[in-house]
């Protein structure tokens, strides 16, 4: 709409640095918010501004959207880019912008407010001739006891889903009737912690479903196209944690991408959309496929699809939002290679996938042609509790899905952060296995047919190399131990001290 | 210097016969041992194979090596057949008491047991949400809970005391 | 030739790990070779194997060919690959490997012979009808009273080149034949230092001239393509320091490309030159153009080349040197987008460029998209005197010059390195400079028209932020001495010792 | 804590007035100054304005400051007009005799000077080699050469004295 010339990134971690750089390589003068615990963030760094909007807890800071519109009139910020998460999917939030007269890089509040409950979503599509999961569209506001009436007639197995949900949080599998009472209870506990709202709905689980879903752009002016799918079958507690473009269950079959786009952005048009989009879909083994969600923001996954299309995103979206048209047709649209993304999160694979927080002393990030890292941390960093666990999102671009895999894999093996844990072994077992390399899975993979432990079997191990390199760590710890208790005795002398430090300074 | 290192289970006798030799049940490797960055990061060559290991302390003192993305645990011990005291354990004893620590800070949402109950393996104890996540908290063993010293609503410390199960 | 599965990387630095990559990717087993200096770099620990061939200085270790000759034979490496520098283009190694056996990843002995001797590549392709700078062809050998003869013939000013040189070392430029008895004698001196060789030839001085030069790639059966050309016309002291692909001043005017590609051919043809190799042209303000020399190896700034061609060459090399043909014809070969690398070296840019040396406390590297990063460095790094000064080669690739360039301006500014001083700003101020941007420049842009004093008049300053942060710091250094001394005083007891060591090894 | 600092000959009354609160010239700004990843590098941000900076010890007990790719050299005296001596300053004096050191370990290809000569500033006085390049270091300043200390052939480490210039 306006021809800004400032952006506010109301956002952290590796999203409010991929922004920047777009707004930085555009231009654009950027302006960082942060809480009491980001003030060391490399996005407060890269920022042309940045400023303090309150405690580490997001309801205090980075959910407020008072401060932030504050932040941006005082700054002078013509626009707001949400990211993903936070304030990102909040219709009140583009609303707020739109009243303050500051655009938001985003989709219009309607079409925000439309998709983001679940349950109107559906139905809002359904109008449009999308086809939809079988579940309980209509209302979002069922009690448990019509919740429990429905459930049989949509049958078993089902999905408990939260309606202002999203990543997988307050969502449950049913395969009974008699556990359901518990589960709607945990969902909608989480669901309440999560987004402030305990309302669910049910919704048929598709059998050995693919997560497929399909990039969107839309400008002010209707022009609507899609970036082809990306697939994200592999998925943890409904966490996606391993993304490709395209769809090995697609590939080559252009017709079939093509009948699905085509759906994907009729779905869009259904709520008049403007901006980047996602429309999430189940597909089926005899590819049937449902209408699942449309995630009214840029995607966490984005990177794939830029990787294989060419086109930047987050360029495209400062676009849109400056009133101009779609810089290509649908025609120009092209997927060329393969991408794969891994997320590399701060939790511990051996450990039942528990976060792992802690001080980040090295990050030696792999490089080299074909990689790309977004990430937001770095050698110094502090890994804090209050923010989801995303270090980083490694992605490879290859001709073919077998170069993409294998620079993956090196890629994965030169990845190294100490001081916090990491699925990154977790990856490299993925990227092992028999039915991944066939392209051969679907969203129940990872937790019915993967285990780190099983996957460790009848590969190549090294139990000796283990038993050397702990053998000599131990030695060298308990000769260091010694060495340190015998120096202790002595008086450390001022001067040594200083050069030291003058030589750590130098 | 002469250990017994056990990975999953299985014993090496590891003999460090000096700078640059090692033996391993008998058999005697080149051994070329450097720390990165004086991170924990390992490179090794051994006999010329090329090796980047990554070390952590483990439970009960043992030390986790992560090779070529697949996870060793080990325990090692000196020639007497006493354990090695690796620097740095966590504290939860081998036998009798468990002690539930945090095993990252956050907010406790739910105690799901009382003081006393009786619990089995895998039972959740506490969930805990950090990082936007809420994770079951399941214990080690069957047992009994005692000394529960947090409750919903407490923010945690990292390897903070939560309860006992003995 | 041979189907070999194990490579050993003659080289080290960012352009051994560039190839252990390369043969990851293909699944080839890697063997790296070091010298005393380099146990901790990361060529040893991302190859399958390492073994060590000698001390620190390179004449004791990385140019033994009879110690790499045996390190392959005793790890069963099928083949060997120089890099660049060192062995690259030493025709007896490549024949030695031949007569172990062992396939050299580079072209014939022959070729190497043909192009490594400067006069007698000129005169090879002479004969083949490509054009060349007027200067001293025929016989290397010529004694200074010959050549103090031949230069007015020549004519002032003109160059003196090492015969077996590149890289601008014993380069010498003489502007009146009075100055030209001392500057024979460094020339010579240097070229005998640098390559054992202190022989040395004349070539005019072409004024105004562009540095322009075509990536060849060849395969056994003597198929030969170019991939298009790269400027590199940004040198100092006829080092490059930045180079782009395309060059501004080809540009879209694709005939003229297309007339200097087949010269470049012809040039590659004339030595039967199989595998990668450069083919360097100067050229004038009125588009004429000029055989310089060929470089019979991988250039330091290939990744360019393949970030807008999308070939892989490395991965080419290999595949040539299997005995395979060319995975492209060239009609296939297609120029997209635009791409630019700065060598960022340990050095001072504001003392002279004088060398850099230290341990490498913090390596943060840029990243995002569009950003390649080749590296051998890394935090904890010690950059040692023994070596040239190459950190590593920040490549980025725009759809547009104008893009690439915006980007490189954030990559660096990124771009973060402690313990070393580094060429950084230099490249900063480049990219800043009017010149630049409009692609108006030859290869004494940085000599004559460039200087970081006079860059740095009529930008936007910032004095008092330095004032500021350079206050703070010195009040901080001021109170931290005063703190260490008076903790000094009070003994240290052991166990604090031990808990900060834990602390930093958990 | 007042401090006069100089950046390119031009003077700057800094005054630390508390945590928070710098004062140039009598101007206040809000500063939030942090160090990054305990290395010198800096984060300041003045009235909002983010700036990040690479600071280094200069010769002469200078600071180098980098910011944006822009070389700025401090001289910090504190408010009795007596310079600061910041830790780890080179060791070339002020005024009087300056010491050549070795800017970095290398090989000494030649000495071009002799006990005693009188040289000018910029002329050449050894030639050093390192990094596979012939690096010729010069005089600072008109005078006369002493104290040669390195001949041909040798090998210098970083910041040894080679001659000085009187």
């Amino acid at each position: 709409m306006s021809n800004f010339s400032k952006v506010l990134v109301a956002n952290r971690g590796e999203i409010a640095i991929r922004i920047i750089r777009a707004c930085r390589e555009l231009g654009l003068h950027t302006v960082a918010v942060f809480s009491e615990a980001d003030r060391q963030a490399m996005h407060v760094r890269y920022a042309d501004e940045a400023y303090p909007i309150g405690p580490a807890p997001s309801k205090d800071s980075y959910l407020r959207m008072d401060k932030i519109l504050d932040v941006a009139k005082k700054s002078g910020a013509g626009a707001i880019h949400p990211g993903y998460g936070f304030l990102a999917e909040r219709s009140d939030f583009s609303q707020a912008c739109e009243d303050a007269g500051i655009t938001f890089i985003g989709p219009r509040a309607s079409a925000i407010a439309a998709m983001g409950d679940k349950a109107v979503a559906r139905a809002t599509v359904v109008a449009a001739g999308v086809p939809v999961v079988p579940g309980t569209e209509g209302e979002g506001s069922l009690s448990d006891e019509e919740l429990l009436r429905v459930a049989p007639q949509i049958g078993f197995p089902l999905l408990i889903k939260a309606t202002a949900g999203g990543g997988g949080k307050g969502m449950r599998e049913v395969k009974a009737i008699e556990e359901m009472p518990s589960l709607l209870e945990s969902a909608r506990r989480e669901a309440q912690a999560a987004f402030g709202d305990g309302n669910v709905y049910l919704e048929k689980l598709v059998e050995g479903a693919r997560h497929i879903e399909f990039q969107i752009l839309a400008d002010m002016e209707g022009n609507t196209i899609h970036l082809g799918e990306r697939e994200c079958s592999l998925q943890r507690r409904h966490q996606k944690l391993l993304e490709e473009a395209p769809s090995p269950f697609i590939d080559d079959n252009e017709d079939f991408r093509q009948r699905m786009g085509a759906v994907a952005v009729k779905a869009a048009k259904a709520v008049n959309y403007a901006n980047a989009g996602t429309i999430e879909f189940l597909v089926d083994k005899d590819k049937n496929f449902f209408f699942l969600e449309m995630n009214t923001r840029l995607q966490v996954e984005h990177p794939i699809t830029e990787e294989v299309t060419g086109v930047d995103i987050v360029t495209e979206q400062l676009r849109i939002a400056r009133g101009r048209q779609l810089s290509l047709t649908q025609e120009q649209v092209k997927m060329q290679g393969w991408a794969i993304e891994c997320r590399i999160n701060a939790e511990d694979p051996y450990n039942n996938f528990l976060p792992s927080t802690g001080f980040v002393s090295h990050h030696s990030v792999p490089t080299g042609p074909g990689v790309r890292v977004d990430s937001g941390v770095y050698a110094g960093f502090q890994i804090s509790p209050y923010y989801d666990s995303l270090i980083s999102k490694l992605v490879v671009r290859g001709d073919s899905r077998g170069q993409a895999i294998l620079r993956m894999r090196r890629a994965l093996e030169e990845y190294r952060i100490v001081g916090v844990k990491t699925n990154i072994p977790f990856h490299q077992r993925i990227l092992e296995q028999a039915r991944f390399i066939a392209g051969n899975f679907d969203t129940r993979f990872v937790e019915e047919r993967f285990s780190l432990e099983q996957a460790d079997e009848g590969r190549e191990t090294h139990p000796e190399i283990a038993a050397i390199v702990a053998t000599l760590v131990a030695n060298q710890q308990a000769e260091r131990s010694a060495h340190i208790i015998a120096r202790g005795k002595r008086d450390t002398s001022n001067w040594k001290w200083i050069s030291r430090w003058e030589r750590m300074h130098q | 210097m002469k250990y017994i290192t056990t990975i999953d289970e299985k014993q090496y006798e590891v003999e460090i016969l000096g700078p640059g030799q090692v033996s391993v049940n008998g058999h005697v490797y080149e051994v070329d041992f450097q720390s990165v960055s004086g991170q924990p990061i390992y490179s090794l060559l051994v006999d010329g194979q090329s090796h980047q290991a990554h070390v952590d302390q483990g439970e009960e003192g043992t030390l986790q090596v992560i090779l070529r993305g697949a996870l060793y645990t080990a325990t090692i011990e000196d020639e007497r057949e006493k354990r090695l005291k690796v620097a740095g354990g966590v504290g939860t004893a081998a036998s009798g008491e468990f002690t539930m620590r945090a095993p990252m800070p956050g907010l406790i949402v739910k105690v799901a047991v009382e003081d006393g109950a009786v619990v089995k393996k895998g039972d959740v104890l506490i969930i805990l949400e950090s990082m936007k996540m809420q994770n079951e908290l399941k214990s080690p063993r069957d047992g009994k809970v005692v000394r529960i010293q947090v409750k919903a609503g407490d923010s945690v410390e990292q390897r903070q005391a939560m309860l006992s199960v003995e």
